[in-house]
Order: C-alpha cells, then structure tokens, then sequence
C-alpha cells in the first residue's frame, strides 16, 4: 500500500447541521497530487457527499480556492506533498458565508464587480470599420498586472478589512477598476470614482497588504488600492484649487 | 414541509473573532504598525510638554530634563522608539506600492523607490542632529 | 461634484503627510531628547541655544508641521484600529469625534504653545 | 415548490460563445429580456483555459481567401465552404469588437494588435493576449456583459432538459444548485453554448464541467447531432491532469522518446533524426501523425506505463535551463506548479490527450438547428466550419462569429413569438419528480457513479480513440448499452439539495453517455478515414460515399440512428490534404 495522509475538511449541510464540523479522511500520498486530487478521490471512492467547486484543475477559472493550513490556496495548485506527513486542514475560504461544505456564497463579489463598472468606458464608440484604439506595449503595460484577476478570491479571504465589514468592495474588484483606469482606451476614470470615492470604496482598505501576499496571480490588489487613493487624493486637490473645473 | 433550504439568508457566516490579529503573523505586523501611532502621538506629546518647559525658562526645562531622566519615562522612551523605527521601515517599504513609477515603460523596481527614502532619512536625522548638537 | 464626495480624500493626506513627518522626522528626535540626552551618551544641548532654534520663524514652522501632522496620522490609524481591532465600526461618530477632535483639540494646542514661545 | 420565471432569448451557457450572444440580443434589442443560464459562474467556463489564440485575417498580405482555403484543407474537405466564407469575413470584426471592449490584445510597438503564426495557418493571422488569450476574451466579455442590465444571470443553475411544446423549444428545467430547486425557465428562443464534451474521454485537456450537456439535452429533444465521430486529439497532453504542452516544446527543438530513449518518430515515415529541429520532419510532424505514432508504439510494447497509463517522454533537458526559461517558461511553469516535476533535470511524460470536438448540435450557419425556437453556437454546435479538424485558433473565434449570429437571428425570431404558455409548467413537475425519484429518495442503488465513469472513459478511449475499428467499435456500442443500463441502478451517497454536487455529476454522467453513444455510432457508420477519424479497416478518404455530414437522431426507442447530409462546396474542390508545400 502507497504511504497515506490524513485531510480533515470542513463538512456542513444546512439541512441538517447548525454549525460545521470537522471530518478526517485518509488519502494515498503521491507525488503529483493536489489537494484537489485528494478532494476528488474522496468524493469518487469514499463518500460522494463530499461537496467542493473545481473545473480547470490548471489554475486559470478560479473556483477551486479553499484555506489550506489555515492559508487561502488554489487547491489544484497545492501539493499534498508540501504538507507531507500531514495532517492537512482543509476549509472553506474565510470570510465568506458557508452553503455547504467546502463552498461559499460569493454573489456578494459579483455585485461589487458591476459596481466599479469593470468594462471600457468612451465618450465616443470608434465604429468597428476604423479599426483598432491604438495602444502601445508601454501602455499595454502599465494595466496588464491588474488584468490578471482570475477571480479566485483568496485575496478576500486574506483581508481582515472584508471580514469585519462585508460592505467593503474589496481587494479584487478595487484592482479590477484599477485595470480599467489605467487601461488608455479607457475615458471612464471620473464615473468610477465617484463609486470608489465612498468609504466602503477604497478608503475602507487600511493597507494591511495581505490580499497581494496570497493573491496566485501576482496581481496586487494592495497596490492597485494605494495608487487608486492617490489618484484620488489629487483629484480632490485639483477640485479644490478648481472647484469651477468641472470634470 | 419545506423541502429546499431558502437563500438568502445564504449560509453560515463565521463570526470573526475579536482576536483575529492574533491568527495570523501578518495581521500582528499589521496591527503593531498601526498602534505605532499612539506612540507618534506619545511623543508629539512629550515634545509638546518639553516646547511648554522651553518657553518658561530655564528652570522649568531642567526640571522637564529631570523627568525625562526618571526610570519610568526612559522604559517608555525605549519601546516608543522600537515603534517609531519599525513605522519608519514599514512606511518606507510600502511606499514603492503608492507609486508606479516607469522609466522607458519598465516599471522602476521597488527598491530603487525605497531606497531613496533611506537615504533622505539618514541625511535628514543627520541634519537635525547637527543642527540641534552644534550649540 | 466635489461636494458630494467625502472628506475622506483630505483626511487620507493629512495621514500621509502625518505619516511621512512621524517616519522621517520623528525617531531622531525621540533619539536624543528621549534617550541620548537623558541617558548622558550624548551632550544636551543648553535651554538658550534650543530656545534661539524654537524661536526663530523657521524653528516655530518646524515645531508646528512637526507636532501637528503626526497628530493626524495618529488620528486616522487610531480611528481603523478602532473599528478593525475592537469591531466597533457602528460606533463610527463616536470614534471619529474622538480621534479627529482630539487631534484637532492637540494641534490647537500646540498652535497655542508655540505661539508662546518668547 | 416550483419556481417558473420567463425571458425572451435564453442563453444555456455563459463561455465565450453564450456571453457573446447575449450582448449581440442586448444589442439589437434592448427591449428583449435575456438571460444566462451557466452551471458554473460565466468567467469560470472553460473558454477560460484557451492559451493559443484567435484568428482572424489582419495584416495586408494576408486574405480571406486564404484563412477560408486553410480552414476547409484543415479539415479535410468536410467543413461547409458558405459558413466558412462567411466565418473568415465577420472573424476579423468580431476580434476588433473585442478590442472595443477593452481586450488586452499584444500589441505592435506603433500600438496596433498583433498577430502571431499558428499551426495549420500559412500566414500570421492568430490574435492573442499573451500565453492567456482565453482568459482575457471570457474575462473582456462578461466583464462588458456586466453593463447590459438586459442582461439576466442565472449561475450555477444546472439545465436538466429543454422545456418544449408540440415540437418548439420555449425553455429549459433547471436546478438551482445552491437551493436543489427545480426551476422552469421560459423563453420564445433558446440558444445551447455549452461547450465539448472532452470529458466522455479520460485523457482531455477539457475542464471537468465540459461533458456534453447540451449536445445531449438537444438530441434527447430530437435534434440532430452533426460529424460526432470527429474529436480531436493533441500529441501532448500531461498523463493524469491532460494538461496540455504547447508544439512550441517541440518546435523549439524537444525529443519525443519512448522506453529505450529513442526517438522513435524516425520508424513512421517522418524523417531522420536531427539532433536540430527540422520543420515538418520529426517531432515537427503534423498533430495527427504524432498521436498515431504513440499507438503504434504502444501496441509493439515500447511505451513506458504510467500510474495515469502508457506514456512516452518529451525531452527538453538538453535545451538547458535558460532556452527553457527564455523560450518555454508557461511549459515549466506548469510542470512545476501542476505536475511537481521540473523539465529542465526530468523527462515530461506526455500522450495523446482529447482536445476538442468537431461535432456538435446540427445548426445552419445563422446558428438554427432544425427544432423550432432552438439555436447552438460554440464548441456544442456544429456549423460546420471544422469539418473532420479543427485548425487551432479557429475556435474562440467561430464562438464570437457565431455566438452573434445564433443571438441575432434567436432574438429576431423571439421578436415575433407568443409567449410561452403556462401548461409548459407540467413537464417541469415531471422532471422534479424524477429527479426526486431516481436520485434523491431512490432506495438501494449499488453502482457507484464513478466506476461507470471510469468504465465508459476507459472504452471510448480504447475503442473509439485515435484508431477505431468495426469490431472496437461495436464492442464499445454493447459496452455502453451495458452501462446505461447499470446506470439506472446507480445510488448516491449524497441527497441533501442545497449544493448536491453528486447529483450534477449523475445528470451530466448521463448526457456523456448519450453523447459517447452518438460518437460510436457516428464512427461504426463512417467506413473510410477522413481528418480525427481514422478507421484501421478503411484507411482512406472515400469522398465518393462519405464527403458527407453524418447525422445522428435519437429514435423513440432510444437507439441512434445515422443519415448523411451533403457538405456545400462553393469554390475549393476536394483535393489532397498537404502540408507545407
Ligand atoms: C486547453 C485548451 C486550449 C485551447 N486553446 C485554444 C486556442 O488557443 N484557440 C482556440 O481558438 N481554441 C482553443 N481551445 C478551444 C476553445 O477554448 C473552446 O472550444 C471554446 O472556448 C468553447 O467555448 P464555448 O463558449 O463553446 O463553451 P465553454 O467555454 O466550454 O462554456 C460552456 C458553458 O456552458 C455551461 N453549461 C454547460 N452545461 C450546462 C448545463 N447543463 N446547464 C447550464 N449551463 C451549462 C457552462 O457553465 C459554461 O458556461 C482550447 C481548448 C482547450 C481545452
Ligand atoms: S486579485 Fe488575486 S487573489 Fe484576488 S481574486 Fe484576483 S487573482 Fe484571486
Ligand atoms: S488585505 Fe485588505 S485592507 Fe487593503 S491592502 Fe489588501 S485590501
Ligand atoms: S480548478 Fe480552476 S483554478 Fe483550480
């Protein structure tokens, strides 16, 4: 028999239980297996009432996000092997409310991302026929980090700002207006930020800086926030010195 | 009977607990650099006081130097200094992230943003030395 | 419009601004009036030649960007500390007359002062 | 306990093609409702993991001619010439419309798209955002789609069946997942865009959510299935994860070894072993033939076994670490993170892995199918502008070409329907009592799910992979009416409804083996050896019987049934299949 490692993982059902519970299950040790492997070996051979999201299993469509060892991890991206000899704990993402097992609710993201307005905004539509908005590789640059959000959410589950207070936008929507500020085709900087501007917009983050240490696509939610506050910090100066300005 | 679950209310939310900094090291760090500002403000204070004492003559500053002496006000002196330095560091580290700064379309590295920051400290805390030494 | 966007803009500055004189300008001070002088490793400095420092108009800027910002910084930290550490975000009025008006009552203060100085 | 809720133009499937349609009807009608129905969050389907590109005619030396020539030599003369004509003319505007809306294509450095070459494509015509380009067109659309407040989301419901009457689909039942609900949702038009179906395989580069849902949810309701017989298959596919190794390993000079490390390519007619890469020698040689090579080798026993199954090894290491960094970083990378294993000290166990799917729900090019009020485009639909393969590049494109076409045309047609009526409601009672009797409340139940799964993998694999047979084939035909029927013995362990993930996985278990059925005997019918399907009794092209689409319509008794279609040639006659000259 291969070597075995023990996985306690979160179980809830809100049929039945009031709170969660904890449930060991043991799993052959092999080289090339990710927590999520494991997860699907329980779920085919051991007790099909394993409940988890996954799909790509190549880190890209982001459903798979759980905490690891108390950590918010991709679980297709986590080695059982780094944990070796275990035990490994897993458990739904933090600060999100449970549905079942391993799976959280996460609609409320989904709203704040209409509410930064995540799309191109112009003042005038180039019709298709004219071809492309010209854009430099410079200028390509400047907003492609912030484009690589897959949406996967550890980054919430890593800031303590979004567990206190649920109304906070939050670390990926906030870099997600942040990518499209940036973005030189873009003419929609002032509409968002009258949404930004709010305090459950940017001001609420406190820089704790933890969503960009977890995030697994090296996207820098933290950065995306500060340089969005000094944006709008001079935009707040430049409407005070020429408060008949305008925008 | 009611067959399905209703969402919302949408799942069991977990509280946080009142001792969340303590759960991980980051938020500790985290939450030490924000109490580092209780001792700014501490010593803005003392220096308010020590302002007071100068402009009431010089027996009155003695006897601020002579508090500042007693044992008691030293110890705190030395860990208001810890957490000066450590949100001096931590300011100058996190700097980098406020400004994307690009040259020739690179972005600058963040070292080179802070680095300047602990140049300008040194030669700035050397200057106020200086200027405060030299009588 | 601008009115209709929050304070929050300028209070944030006011924290960098804060941030930036505490980081700077801060640990040296508290160097050698809090521990060097006191402890002997260093000379103090005389009460006139601090006093001609204080009094000159620069000297009196220095003091009040010195004393006033840190406040502010203190204020705004303070007031999130608050909120995140005790969850007291409800409070929200309450904590921010008291972080934000006790930084305005110590800058008042301090204006006081060293406008005092003879 | 019912819930019933009713649109205009209903979108089952939120990829690249469902998102595309839905902005096409917001944008032709405002006043029509839409709604997307995806079982898992939109910018979590699968169109997410595309690496590669989209092509589309950009450059001056270039032309439609060409693209439209590349595409339909591409796939062996089967792919229809009018939808091909009219795909390689829209593809350039819809990847502008793109750029439009905020994709961040790679750039020249005087600030227009770039393009890149492809395989199968003679000139640079392949539009891409870095090594992510799926990512960024799935995240670009629902990201616009955000701004359509016409736009309605359903995510995570899971469409059981389409709702239809006296012949006219006007609707699907869905599960709400995280309730268990059962759902009718009503519409004057439905449009499938739910993707492949790699997954009735057990070696894909497909997501786990890709298992042919709607090709079955649309043959159970009677309508055809068009060319299933041909999937697709990439010679590099990791063992067990089927993540997918780019041709640039290859290309940029990788060895493929068997057991005795030896290039063993050199025994198949595909050159002399260079120790330099050698264009269209070799490893160079085309996808097919490679995939082909790997069986053969595994039939003489040269093969390493696997834990996942035999493999062969891709050899990079003497590139060295910094050609492997400089040229081939993505390759580590996922290695690293995905398999534990670093190419630069160790050898990549690959195989042939299933990649795409040609076939798909029969439509017309305006993305019709022949069920009134029913309408496919994407990967589930079948155009054809594949034919018997796909060209890599074509396919996020034919998603956006004929996503818009599909949701301009379906909200043309709801524009002028009835509304739905009410009694619809009875079937979507009858589903929930079935769902509740066959899974939920059954008693007893001795199968588990995954030994089926693994069982029907296994023999489509065998029977119906990269070489088929009359005799592989008609044994995997009785292997599967075996499993369907020990499927209706499986139980679950699971029979909570909020979040009842095992039951999504008997449902969609199910449709995979409807649409496994169909692909077998699309290919027993197929006696000749056209592009993805290679039959070892018949090894060449018949064009006189077969240039042809195959037909597959479920009869009331539930048997498939095969007939042909005839395939529009418009200007480029049949000719031999030849690369590189
Ligand atoms: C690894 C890989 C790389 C690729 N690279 C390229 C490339 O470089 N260039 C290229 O052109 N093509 C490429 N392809 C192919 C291309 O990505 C796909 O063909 C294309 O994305 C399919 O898009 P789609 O919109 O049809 O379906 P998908 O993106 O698969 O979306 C299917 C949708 O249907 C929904 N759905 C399915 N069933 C149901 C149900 N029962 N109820 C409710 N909703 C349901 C899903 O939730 C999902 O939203 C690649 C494919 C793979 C696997
Ligand atoms: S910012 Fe990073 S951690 Fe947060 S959702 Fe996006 S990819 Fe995930
Ligand atoms: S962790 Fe949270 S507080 Fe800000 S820097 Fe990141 S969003
Ligand atoms: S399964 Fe897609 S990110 Fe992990």
């Amino acid at each position: 028999m291969a070597e075995q490692i023990a996985l306690e993982i979160t179980r809830y059902s809100p049929e039945r239980d009031k709170t969660p519970s904890m449930e060991e299950f043991e799993v052959p040790l092999r080289k090339e297996w990710v927590v999520l492997d494991a997860l699907n070996y329980i779920k085919d051979k051991v007790d099909g009432s394993l409940s988890f999201r996954w799909s790509c299993r190549m880190g890209v469509c982001g459903s798979c996000g759980m905490m690891v060892n108390g950590e918010p991890k991709l679980t297709c991206a986590t080695f059982l092997n780094d944990y070796a000899p275990g035990p490994i704990r897993v458990e739904p993402l933090k600060n999100f409310p449970v549905m079942r097992d391993l799976i959280v609710e996460i609609s409320d993201f989904l709203a704040k991302l209409s509410k930064v307005k995540p799309w191109l905004i112009r003042k005038k539509e180039k019709p298709i026929s004219e071809g492309e908005y010209l854009q430099t590789p410079e200028e390509l640059d400047s907003y492609r980090q912030f484009s690589m959000c897959i949406n996967c959410l550890l980054c919430y589950a890593a800031c303590p700002v979004y567990g206190l207070d649920p109304l906070f936008a939050g670390p990926a929507a906030l870099a997600l207006a942040q990518r499209y500020n940036m973005d030189s085709r873009d003419e929609g900087k002032s509409e968002r930020l009258d949404v930004l501007s709010q305090h459950d917009g940017i001001w609420g983050c406190t820089f704790v800086g933890e969503c960009t240490q977890v995030c697994p696509k090296h996207v820098d939610p933290a950065g995306a926030i500060q340089q969005y506050k000094l944006t709008a910090a001079q935009e707040w100066v430049k409407s005070l010195l020429m408060p008949w300005g305008g925008k | 009977m009611l067959r399905y679950t209703e969402y919302p209310p949408r799942g069991y939310r977990v509280r946080v607990s009142t001792y969340w900094w303590t759960g991980r090291r980051a938020y500790l760090r985290f939450i030490l650099r924000e109490l580092s500002s209780i001792f700014v403000a501490w010593f803005v204070l003392e220096t308010l006081f020590q302002i007071n004492a100068l402009a009431g003559g010089p027996s009155a500053y003695s006897d601020f130097e002579q508090f500042l002496r007693n044992p008691v006000v030293i110890a705190s002196n030395v860990i208001s200094f810890l957490f000066v330095l450590f949100h001096a560091v931590t300011w100058f580290n996190l700097s980098p992230k406020a400004m994307a700064v690009r040259l020739g379309g690179k972005r600058v590295p963040a070292a080179l943003i802070a680095g300047p920051n602990y140049v300008a400290w040194v030669l700035i805390s050397a200057g106020v030395a200086w200027l405060i030494l030299r009588g | 419009m601008a009115a209709k966007r929050s304070n929050e803009p300028f209070l944030w500055l006011l924290f960098s601004a804060g941030g930036v004189v505490a980081a700077l300008l801060v640990p040296v001070h508290l160097f050698l009036f809090g521990l060097a002088f006191p402890l002997g490793w260093l000379p103090a400095p005389a009460h006139d030649t601090l006093l001609a420092l204080a009094r000159s108009p620069i000297g009196r800027i220095y003091l009040l960007v010195f004393c006033v910002l840190p406040l502010f910084h203190w204020a705004h930290r303070f007031r999130y500390t608050l909120y995140d550490g005790l969850q007291i975000k409800h409070l929200n009025e309450l904590v921010n007359t008291l972080c934000y008006g006790g930084a305005t009552v110590g800058a008042a203060f301090a204006v006081y002062l060293i406008w005092r100085i003879p | 306990m019912l819930d019933l809720s009713s649109h205009d133009v209903l979108l089952v499937g939120g990829g690249a093609a469902g998102l595309r349609a839905a902005i096409a009807v917001a944008e032709i009608n405002p006043n029509l409702s839409v709604a997307v129905v995806s079982k898992v969050y939109p910018m979590r389907s699968h169109t997410v993991s595309a690496e590669g590109g989209a092509a589309g005619v950009a450059r001056q030396d270039d032309s439609l001619d060409e693209h439209a020539y590349d595409t339909i030599s591409g796939g062996d003369w089967l792919p229809d010439q009018d939808a091909v004509e009219g795909f390689v003319k829209e593809a350039p505007q819809e990847l502008m419309r793109l750029e439009h809306w905020g994709c961040p294509w790679n750039r020249e450095p005087d600030g227009r798209v770039a393009v890149r070459p492809f395989g199968g494509m003679k000139k640079e015509r392949t539009w891409f955002a870095a090594d992510k380009t799926g990512f960024h067109l799935l995240h670009t659309l629902f990201q616009t789609s955000l701004k359509y407040n016409a736009v309605a989301r359903y995510d995570e419901f899971y469409a059981t069946r389409l709702l239809a009457d006296d012949g006219q689909v006007q609707g699907v039942v869905s599960i709400e997942l995280a309730s268990g609900k059962v759902q009718a949702i009503t519409a004057k038009a439905v449009i499938l865009c739910t993707g492949g179906c790699g997954r009735v395989f057990p070696f894909t580069t497909n997501a786990a959510i890709k298992t042919g849902d709607g090709m079955a949810l649309a043959y159970r309701a009677g309508a055809p299935l068009k060319d299933m017989e041909f999937v697709q298959y990439h010679p590099t596919g990791l063992p067990f994860t089927g993540i997918l190794i780019t041709e640039a390993a290859r290309a940029e000079g990788g060895y493929m070894l068997n057991k005795d490390g030896y290039r063993y390519l050199q025994d198949y007619n595909l050159g002399k072993p260079h120790p330099q890469p050698v264009l269209r020698s070799m490893e160079l040689g085309p996808r097919d033939r490679l995939s082909q090579a790997f069986v053969k080798e595994y039939e003489k026993g040269r093969t390493i076994e696997g834990p996942y199954g035999a493999v062969v090894h891709l050899d990079l290491r003497h590139l060295g670490e910094k050609k492997i960094n400089a040229k081939l970083p993505f390759v580590r990378e996922l290695c690293l993170k995905y398999e534990n294993l670093d190419p630069v000290k160790e050898l990549i166990p690959v195989r042939p892995v299933v990649h795409y799917m040609m076939g798909g729900v029969h439509t017309d090019p305006d993305g019709a199918t022949p069920l009134k009020g029913l309408y496919a485009a994407g990967e589930a639909a079948c155009v054809s502008i594949n034919g018997a393969n796909r060209l890599g590049s074509n396919s996020l494109t034919e998603c956006l070409v004929f996503g818009a076409r599909a949701g301009r045309a379906a909200a043309q047609f709801a524009s002028v329907q009835r509304a739905p009526e009410r009694h619809l409601l009875a079937q979507a009672v009858d589903e929930e009592a079935r769902l509740q009797d066959r899974f939920l409340q059954k008693s007893g139940g001795r199968e588990r799910l995954s030994n089926i799964r693994d069982e029907m993998q296994q023999t489509m694999e065998q029977s119906a992979g990269i070489y088929r047979s009359r005799e592989s084939l008609e044994q995997a035909a009785e292997k599967l009416s075996e499993l369907q029927e020990r499927f209706q013995d499986a139980g679950l362990d699971d029979r909570s409804h909020a979040f009842n993930t095992e039951l999504i996985a008997a449902l969609e278990l199910s449709c995979m083996l409807d649409v496994a059925e169909s692909i077998i005997h699309s290919a027993l019918h197929r006696t000749e050896s056209r592009g993805a399907h290679q039959r070892t009794d018949f090894p060449v092209r018949d064009d006189e019987k077969f240039l042809a689409h195959s037909l597959v319509t479920r009869c009331p008794d539930g048997t498939p049934e095969v007939t042909y279609a005839p395939v529009t040639i418009t200007r480029w006659p049949p000719a031999e299949r030849v690369y590189g000259k």
